[in-house]
């Protein structure tokens, strides 16, 4: 019943906020029509998103956002000087990142949060998911790099999205 | 006073981030540090102009409006897929077959 | 004449004048009442009604009993002939009835108003010229019917042949019976039709097609000719009605368009009458069977140019310009044809030179111009009908008995047909002017006239001269037919062994050969009386006295005939030597050869022209349009000039302008200088199309900004979904002349719409639009105007315009359906497809996307009416939401989870927003009109509610429908349709060759 | 204050418009082109978010919105066009 | 503005008119793209060029001329559905005329 | 408030929505067109009946007034364009009936999408609705012409050339509606002949320019010289019924000079100057035309430059601009208009009969039904100009209302001569298929098909026999064109006070 009604109970909040941030009101005809939409697209697009994420520990992914979005200004000052400097003195590489993930949507995040942050994109992925390859702005030390990115992302990660 | 000065402070930021990236694609020697830059400075640099913009319209019009988040929100998720895509795109189209040459040096296995 | 500024009739309902046609036409049997408007002069008078009716029968039953007659041709081999002759009897028998009448000297005239305001009225007049013309077509026409049933084989289409008969047979009564020009001209051209269609009679005959071919482009274009000088004529009198044109004379040729009038009506005439050097067809007719030589291209329709001269001659005649274009011509076809047809070896070849020499003749004497003239040429031309239909008849047997008409194999035939001989030679004797025959008899006024008549320079010996030369070669060419055909030793290696006809065969030609000595010998009482009717209606004017008498004395005119018998004989005797001569020069005057290498010359040079236009080169095409374009924007323009304009307001410089122009600038030339890397063009020009989405934003066009973002991804995916199977480079192949050639017209285009962009922008604007601005929140029930205008203003527009997406995908979907894709074996440049189909983090980003993105449009949707938005753009977004769980899952993916077939969310678009429109008829309103209001709900407050929106959902399920539709048809590995059974397109499947 | 910095982060925007054009027009790389039309796109988002704040106008969040949107769907088209040839095989 | 308003457009209709006038279809759909930017941006213009005055009621005092606006959003939505049409079209032609050119021939 | 002025236009949408909903069952898509099709003819005999009073019939959309609103307009011309568009189009789809096409349900949509874009144009009292009428009758036409049998190389790049063309035409247009606008302000056709005649003397150049770019896209749809290379290949390579329905095609671009240059600019120089162009062009047509015809290879390809050569004659009449130019012209267009679409079913009959030659012409078999031989001549008869079919009529009326006229001698130098030139084109077709034949053709094409070609053709001869009352139709049709008070009053109505300066 409630996975045919209600697949996506995340999804359906999300876009009753999305709902009345687009209409930029709080009016409860908003909040109803937001809740009709929040009802009713899911069920429609169900079949495009069969898995459903079980996000567990909501506090770490507020801490984990919070993490993410400092990391991102302090990534972006220093991806600064590299570019503002006269004579970028960088040594780019490509990073093999063994993931202990299993999960495809948590890999998806983890990937999306290496591009995001310090000098590192994710440039593609093993057939056996079982590497991201990074390429990284300036990599002295790519055992570092993997360690940095391990404990500050994946390992929340797993928490967050376990299974 | 200060709510301007924070506007303004964003605005600035923003613009400046935004520059940073486009820099650091003109500049940057190859491809894929050329591809850092947009990812992270220009999505930033947008980000803070919505949150100049947000806090703008909040002021004027005394109400909370909040919905630039969404465009950054939703920046913040597409901009590592283009990337990812576009890193992609470069590794096929130059028929850089990485995984090997990653194998053939033993410093880089993890 | 009614000029531009003359007021046309007649604005009356439509189903009342249909009412009234009827009426009118219920009246032919009654028509003493006056025709609705006549702008004529004069309307014609009416005759009584028992008359009328018989003379429209004369004319009518012809046709009627064409059709019959084609219906008959099952019933038999005699039917067909049968039903002929018996519609020729009873329409001669009409005639009989009005015979009387003709004789009292009254012209008897009918009309029927046709196109009153133009003057065209179909009315027949019959007169003396008529009647003689009436008469030899149904005399001459019963004569060729009955030989005609025993010349066809029994195997040939005798009930086309007949039922064609009758139908020229009808055409030339109309032609000598019509009263108006333009129903002359009617009838006429009908003649020259039929007369194709009998010439190519024999259809299995390369000859015969091309005779057919050449008498239609002759005397067709004769016609066209005519139609323009009967036009002029018609302008000139202020009528059209031959009986007001011919008492006109005096105002016609002092008209200053006299001679244009003139001269195209005399080369209808003469092209009809094979009048040198128009004479040219008439030989090549006689490919046709012949009956119908002896009746059409001998006794009656080369004579409609005649009979034409002779019906003009009171309107047209009398001028020097007359006497000299039709004398002139009809000398030079005189003895043009008299020479040449003493050397034609094919009978039918020598007697049909011999009728255009005796056209020649008549012609001639018309444009003597004088009234004896005048009577001379009408009794030549009652002469020359009949000896020249019983000769043709007599080689038609010799051609029938013998199988050839070679005159060089026909020898001596006097021994197997002597009665048939005797007949040619009473008749070849009249032709050639021979004392006691018909023949001679005008052949000597003809002789007389030419010695009065006065030249200029002196040279008053030339006519007579000529004449007498004339009537040598006439003489000689007799002698041939009667000499080498039935004389002249044994035939040689003839097809068949000749004997005498069958007795029907010959009757026609007795009748004949009687009629010629009739009027030979007895001339005062046969056709005298006949003469001074005819005469009198030719001249308008009483006849003047002149006694037709076999002996006049020794009269010069008659030792002029002696001269050309003596002289003819002469020839004839001497003819080898002529012979070897005429041979050396006869290549110069194959008339056949040159009309087909001039008309071969004139096909290839029209081949040729037509390729300079026509060329099948898409880009001359474009060039000419653009070229067109550029001429017509700038010829007004500079014609103006660059005009003062009062000074406005100006949009001031800035830096994010000039940055946003060079991105654009920069983007669009880059893109057309590398365009041959079609895939770089695409991305420059995505560049493109940001900008001017940011141009449309930047000057206060939020709607136009979203539309353009839309419609431009959705278009880069399908350019990018296309480009899959075309090849990802285009060849290197405009030479640089024609790359300078299309930079320079491009330059001058985008000039020329710089400037024009220029002078609108520098003028103020003011425009309707005040209203929009005023009426859309209390009459259309939205703020946002542009939106309002759109779905209510000018949703008709919108209509239409959604029309055009649903069309434009069913037309798609019309063509892939059929079209096997083929995919590159490799991707760009040759290298292999990457092997991941489809991108982990894509698949997954792309998941929460289609909700959210849904979202979206639906708020894009609902608030289009108030703010930036509608159901267009809603409908991209959604489109695009879409075909991004396309490019992420996969198209087998994806369809398997949405709408598989997009036809009905099309059809419902288009139905909803009808159904909105019409949906005001319920209040009485007209389509479209919208209402709207804002219902107060408990807990939630007011609402807004509008029939617009409603339209707005048309427009989304309608744009979403074709959207889909087309890309997803697109993507189909195979674009097939289960349904509409997969038709498998053999050949050259697309894609995979590479460059 | 808000207007002048409006004013510099005009120039600021306007000078990464036309490094991302250099780069979507010197590439080399046909990605460098891809990737500099996406920066522009984002940069476009930029413009008319400041452009909004500037006339005081939220008429230009959708369009900002769909820009994101737009870019992103066209930035992952060409992508999957040089990796796959059909984008939506 | 208007002078370079008037250029862009220039610079839009000839480098259309440029690729209109070439020999394989694919760059003639990207010149009718191309041609479609410059003719939807004069459409536009004969409403004058106004700065921040969208026409939606309510926001401004005065607006700029709404109904070019229309007209343009038709006129793309139409020249979005031709140039679909034209490029499906040339799909066919490549198949059977033998080649994208045109007026077909060897590829 | 009557609908049925706007029956035409939503009456086939409707159908075609329907027939896509049900596309396939191809069965209901016959039913469906034919029934709307029948019905369409049978509203537009009712319009016609209407507008032969003379009255206007103005139908504002949304209940908006005009010029704000746009307005649908029944005239008399108007009238008689929808009617004769009824006409064609029901025999073209009798004709359909017999052959492949029957089962095509997206045939069946795209006729009715089609004829819904004919007669909105013919409708429509608004120059930009008239834009979008244009794109849907193209659009409809585009996928028309690759509709059926007989694909392949030369219809393809005849498509290709075709839609590239119209689709830059349509750039023109909207060029042609910018100018106008910036210099008037308005797109109601009533509310522009306002504008028009009072237009600053500063602007009048620019809205020449306009004047004459809309002279050029409507020269491109009719196919007038030297913008009428697209046709032949277009027409002679449709499927029969679809070439027929076309027919009518050309005659929406002399409709749009007939209405806007008699209404907008009727009064004004800027008219004059297009009109300056138009007769010499129109002439030049013709005789081009003719040569076209007289180089044709295939019979479509000669009734193609026929109808190009009727293109030509039906201008040169509208460009004499006086009543008697138009009434012939109007008298031309529905003569021509019925016989080139008889034609192209006849072409398609023949073609059929003689097998692998088809219309070729050259030797072939015979075709194997005499009727079709009479069919085949009767047309070439009515078509060539020829009595006693309405051909002549039509030319005599083109001819009598250029007497006078300064271009008089061109234009009957031209017309007649070309009219030689068919006449010997048609007879050396006519011989090649008929007469110079390699036996019979075993193939019978069905009596029925012969019944729906001749339908069309029998129009010529009524327009002959009903003459007086067709060119009375015609000549009031003119003089309602020639004073366009009328139009403006019944269009602005009481606004008109209020607009006129
Ligand atoms: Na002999
Ligand atoms: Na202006």
């Amino acid at each position: 019943m409630r996975d045919r009604y209600l697949p996506h109970p995340l999804m359906s909040l999300t876009l009753l906020i999305v709902w009345l941030l687009l209409v930029n009101s709080l009016s409860l005809g908003h909040v109803l029509l937001g809740a009709l939409f929040g009802l009713l697209i899911p069920i429609f697009t169900n079949p495009f998103w069969p898995e459903r994420p079980h996000l567990a520990r909501p506090l770490l992914i507020v801490q984990f956002i919070f993490h993410l979005l400092m990391d991102i200004v302090i990534a972006n000052l220093q991806v600064a000087r590299t570019i503002l400097s006269p004579k970028p003195s960088i040594q780019p590489d490509f990073v093999a990142y063994p993931l202990v993930l299993r999960n495809e949507f948590a890999i998806t995040i983890l990937a999306s949060v290496i591009a995001l942050t310090p000098g590192t994109v994710a440039a593609a992925l093993s057939d056996d998911r079982k590497l991201i390859l990074i390429h990284a702005l300036d990599v002295p030390d790519p055992q570092k790099l993997i360690a940095t990115l391990k404990s500050r992302y994946e390992a929340p990660l797993l928490e967050i999205l376990p299974e | 006073m200060w709510t301007e000065l924070l506007i303004s402070f964003f605005i600035l930021a923003g613009g400046a981030f935004t520059l940073l990236g486009s820099i650091g694609l003109a500049r940057l020697p190859d491809f894929f540090c050329r591809l850092h830059g947009p990812t992270k400075a220009t999505t930033l640099g947008v980000g803070g102009m919505l949150l100049a913009s947000a806090l703008y319209f909040s002021l004027r019009d005394g109400a909370l409006s909040i919905h630039e988040l969404m465009i950054a929100v939703f920046l913040f998720i597409s901009a590592p897929v283009s990337a990812h895509m576009l890193a992609k795109t470069a590794l096929h189209l130059e028929q850089l077959d990485v995984w090997n040459s990653l194998r053939d040096e033993p410093r880089r296995e993890p | 004449m009614y000029g531009p500024d003359h007021p046309r009739h007649g604005t009356s309902h439509l189903i009342l004048s249909l009412t009234k046609t009827v009426l009118t036409w219920r009246e032919f049997w009654r028509p003493e009442a006056e025709p609705a408007h006549t702008i004529r002069a004069r309307p014609p008078s009416y005759q009584p009604p028992s008359l009328v009716m018989e003379l429209l029968l004369i004319i009518l039953l012809p046709f009627l009993g064409a059709g019959l007659t084609a219906l008959c041709a099952r019933l038999g081999r005699n039917a067909p002939a049968w039903a002929a002759g018996i519609v020729t009897a009873a329409s001669a028998l009409c005639f009989a009835s009005l015979v009387p009448q003709v004789f009292d000297g009254d012209a008897i005239r009918v009309a029927w108003p046709w196109i009153p305001e133009l003057g065209l009225n179909f009315s027949l007049r019959l007169d003396g010229l008529g009647f003689l013309f009436v008469t030899l077509i149904l005399g001459i026409g019963m004569l060729v019917v009955m030989y005609a049933r025993y010349y066809l084989a029994p195997t040939e289409a005798l009930g086309r042949f007949f039922s064609l008969l009758l139908l020229f047979m009808g055409s030339m009564l109309g032609v000598v019976t019509a009263d108006n020009l333009i129903v002359l001209v009617i009838f006429w051209e009908l003649t020259s039709l039929s007369s194709f269609l009998l010439i190519g009679f024999w259809r299995h005959r390369a000859d015969a097609r091309q005779g057919a071919r050449m008498a239609l482009a002759v005397t067709g274009g004769g016609g066209l000719s005519l139609l323009a000088g009967v036009l002029l004529l018609g302008h000139i009198a202020g009528s059209y009605e031959i009986s007001d044109v011919i008492a006109r004379g005096d105002l016609i040729r002092a008209h200053d368009w006299y001679v244009p009038t003139l001269v195209l009506i005399l080369i209808g005439a003469f092209a009809k009458s094979a009048q040198f050097p128009l004479h040219f067809w008439l030989p090549h007719a006689m490919s046709a069977p012949t009956p119908v030589s002896a009746y059409l291209h001998s006794a009656t329709m080369v004579k409609a140019g005649v009979f034409l001269i002779a019906r003009l001659y009171p309107a047209l005649s009398g001028t020097d310009l007359w006497f000299f274009l039709v004398g002139g011509v009809g000398m030079a076809t005189l003895i043009f044809g008299a020479y040449v047809s003493l050397f034609q070896h094919d009978i039918k070849g020598l007697l049909a030179y011999s009728t255009i020499s005796h056209l020649g003749l008549i012609t001639l004497l018309f444009g003597m111009g004088t009234e004896l003239s005048a009577i001379a040429a009408v009794f030549h031309i009652i002469n020359h009908a009949i000896f020249k239909a019983s000769l043709f008849m007599a080689a038609g047997i010799i051609d029938h008995e013998t199988g050839t008409r070679d005159m060089r194999r026909i020898n001596g035939l006097w021994r197997f047909m002597p009665h048939t001989a005797t007949l040619a030679m009473v008749a070849a004797a009249s032709m050639a002017g021979v004392p006691l025959f018909n023949g001679f008899l005008s052949k000597e006024m003809f002789f007389a006239e030419s010695l009065s008549e006065q030249l200029p320079l002196g040279v008053t010996w030339l006519v007579p001269t000529l004449a007498v030369i004339a009537g040598v070669f006439a003489v000689a060419y007799s002698l041939r037919f009667i000499h080498d055909v039935f004389f002249n030793g044994d035939p040689i290696d003839l097809p068949r062994t000749p004997h005498e006809p069958p007795r029907f065969m010959k009757i026609p030609v007795e009748i004949l050969v009687a009629l010629c000595l009739l009027v030979g010998i007895l001339p005062g009482i046969t056709v005298q009386p006949i003469l001074e009717v005819i005469t009198a209606s030719v001249l308008q004017t009483p006849a003047p006295h002149y006694e037709v008498v076999i002996w006049h004395g020794f009269t010069l005119p008659f030792m002029m005939s002696l001269v050309a018998l003596a002289g003819g004989a002469t020839i004839y005797v001497y003819r080898r030597r002529l012979f070897a001569f005429y041979e050396r020069i006869d290549h110069l005057a194959d008339a056949k050869r040159m009309f087909e290498a001039t008309l071969a010359m004139a096909i290839r040079g029209a081949a040729r022209i037509t390729r300079i236009f026509e060329s099948g080169s898409q880009q001359r095409y474009l060039l000419i349009l653009i070229g067109v374009s550029l001429i017509a924007g700038i010829a007004a323009y500079l014609d103006a000039g660059i005009a003062a304009v009062p000074a406005q307001e100006a949009n001031n410089l800035d830096p994010i302008a000039i940055v946003t122009f060079v991105i654009l600038a920069a983007a669009a030339l880059a893109g057309t200088i590398w365009h041959r890397q079609r895939i770089l063009a695409v991305i420059l020009f995505g560049a493109v199309g940001l900008v001017v989405t940011l141009t449309f934003a930047r000057f206060s066009a939020p709607d136009l900004a979203l539309t353009q973002l839309s419609v431009e991804v959705v278009s880069v995916i399908l350019l990018l979904l296309a480009l899959h199977f075309l090849p990802d480079r285009s060849p290197a192949e405009s030479s640089a002349g024609r790359r300078w050639r299309d930079a320079t017209l491009s330059v001058a285009a985008g000039g020329g719409m710089g400037l024009l962009t220029w002078e609108m922008l520098r003028r103020p604007h003011d425009s309707i639009s005040d209203y929009f601005l005023e009426n859309a929140q209390t009459g259309g029930g939205g703020t946002n105007v542009v939106n309002v205008i759109l779905v209510d203003f000018r949703g008709f527009d919108t209509w239409g315009e959604i029309s055009v997406l649903g069309i434009a995908a069913v037309a798609i979907f019309a063509i892939l359906r059929n079209l096997v894709l083929a995919p590159p074996r490799s991707g760009i440049d040759g290298r292999p497809w990457a092997a991941n189909t489809h991108p982990l983090f894509l698949r997954m980003i792309s998941r929460p996307l289609l909700p959210l993105a849904l979202l979206v449009s639906f708020y894009i949707l609902l608030r289009g009416h108030n703010l930036p938005g509608g159901g267009f753009i809603a409908a991209l977004i959604t489109a695009v939401a879409l075909i991004l769980q396309y490019i992420a899952g996969g198209i087998s993916w994806a369809s398997e989870r949405s709408v598989r077939d997009y036809h009905p969310v099309i059809a419902a678009g288009l139905l909803v927003a009808t159904g909105t429109g019409v949906g005001a008829w319920a209040f009485g309103a007209p389509f479209l009109t919208s209402t709207f209001g804002h219902p107060h709900l408990p807990l939630i407050g007011e609402i807004e509610l509008a029939s617009a929106m409603l339209f707005d959902l048309g427009v989304y399920l309608a744009v979403v429908g074709a959207v889909m539709l087309i890309l997803i048809q697109l993507g189909e590995p195979s674009g097939n349709d289960s349904a509409t059974s997969p038709q498998t397109v053999a050949g050259n499947p697309i894609g995979g060759e590479g460059e | 204050m808000i207007i002048v910095s409006i004013y510099i982060a005009y120039a600021l925007i306007g000078i990464s418009l036309l490094l991302n054009l250099w780069r979507l027009v010197a590439g080399p790389a046909i990605v460098d082109r891809i990737l500099a039309l996406d920066t522009m796109f984002i940069n476009g988002i930029a413009l008319l978010v400041i452009y909004g704040v500037h006339i005081g106008s939220g008429l230009y969040f959708e369009i900002a919105l769909l820009v994101a949107l737009m870019g992103f769907v066209s930035t992952v088209a060409l992508c999957k066009f040089f990796l796959r040839g059909d984008i939506i095989e | 503005m208007n002078a370079l308003f008037a250029i862009a457009i220039a610079i839009l209709t000839a480098c259309g008119v440029y690729l209109l006038l070439r020999a394989r279809t694919y760059p003639v759909v990207l010149g009718l793209t191309l041609l479609s930017y410059g003719v939807n941006l004069f459409l536009f213009a004969s409403g004058g060029l106004t700065q921040a005055r969208a026409p939606v009621l309510g926001t401004q005092v005065t607006y700029a001329d709404p109904l070019p606006q229309a007209l343009v959003l038709t006129a793309i939505v139409i020249g979005f559905g031709m140039t679909a049409f034209l490029l499906i079209l040339s799909l066919l032609a490549r198949r059977d005329l033998g080649s994208d050119h045109v007026d077909g021939g060897r590829e | 408030m009557s609908h049925l002025i706007i029956a035409p236009v939503i009456l086939p949408l409707v159908a075609g929505a329907i027939i896509l909903l049900l596309y396939r069952r191809p069965g209901a898509g016959l039913a469906i067109n034919l029934a709307a099709t029948m019905a369409l003819f049978g509203i537009s005999i009712a319009l016609l009946g209407g507008a032969a009073s003379g009255a206007y019939g103005v139908y504002a959309l949304g209940d908006w007034p005009a010029p704000y609103g746009i307005v649908l307009v029944q005239d008399r011309l108007s009238a008689l364009m929808v009617a004769l568009t009824a006409a064609l189009a029901l025999s073209a789809l009798l004709y359909a009936t017999s052959g492949a096409l029957r089962r095509d349900g997206h045939f069946h949509a795209l006729f009715q999408f089609q004829l819904f874009g004919l007669n909105g144009a013919f409708l429509t009292g608004d120059l930009f609705n008239l834009f979008v009428f244009f794109e849907v009758l193209l659009i409809a036409s585009y996928g028309l012409l690759l509709c059926g049998e007989g694909g392949g190389r030369d219809r393809t790049r005849a498509a290709l050339h075709y839609v590239v063309l119209n689709l830059a035409g349509s750039a023109v247009f909207l060029v042609a509606l910018g100018i106008i606008y910036s210099v008037t302000g308005t797109l109601n056709m009533a509310d522009l002949a306002v504008k028009v005649a009072n237009v600053r003397s500063e602007d009048a150049g620019l809205l020449g320019s306009g004047s004459l770019l809309l002279l050029v896209v409507f020269a491109l749809k009719a196919a007038l010289l030297p913008l009428h290379f697209w046709l032949p290949a277009a027409y002679s390579h449709a499927a029969a019924p679809v070439a027929a329905l076309f027919a009518v095609m050309t005659k929406v671009g002399v409709y749009a000079i007939l209405r806007v240059y008699t209404l907008i600019f009727g009064t004004t120089s800027v008219a004059g100057a297009a009109l300056d162009w138009l007769l010499p062009l129109a002439i030049l047509t013709i005789v081009l035309a003719g040569l076209g015809a007289l180089a044709a290879t295939s019979l479509r390809r000669l009734v193609s430059y026929l109808v190009i050569l009727s293109v030509g004659t039906l201008l040169a009449g509208v460009s004499l601009f006086n009543a008697a130019g138009l009434a012939a012209a109007l008298y031309y267009l529905l003569h021509t208009t019925l016989v080139t679409g008889a034609l192209y079913l006849v072409a398609d009959l023949i073609a059929r009969s003689r097998g692998g030659v088809g219309d070729d012409l050259a030797s072939g078999p015979a075709p194997a039904r005499a009727s079709l031989g009479m069919l085949f001549m009767l047309g070439a008869v009515a078509i060539a100009g020829l009595p006693p079919l309405s051909g002549f009529l039509g030319k005599l009326l083109v001819l009598e209302a250029a007497i006078g006229h300064a271009g008089m001698a061109w234009l009957w130098a031209g017309l007649l001569g070309s009219s030689l030139l068919a006449i010997i084109a048609l007879s050396r077709a006519g011989s090649s298929l008929f007469w110079h034949t390699s036996g019979e053709s075993k193939i019978r094409v069905r009596p029925a098909a012969l019944v729906y070609a001749a339908l069309p053709l029998a129009a010529s001869p009524l327009l002959v026999v009903f003459a007086e009352p067709v060119s009375d139709y015609a000549s009031a049709t003119a003089a309602q064109l020639l004073a366009p008070e009328g139009y403006i009053l019944a269009v602005l109505g009481s606004s008109l006070g209020a607009i006129a300066p």
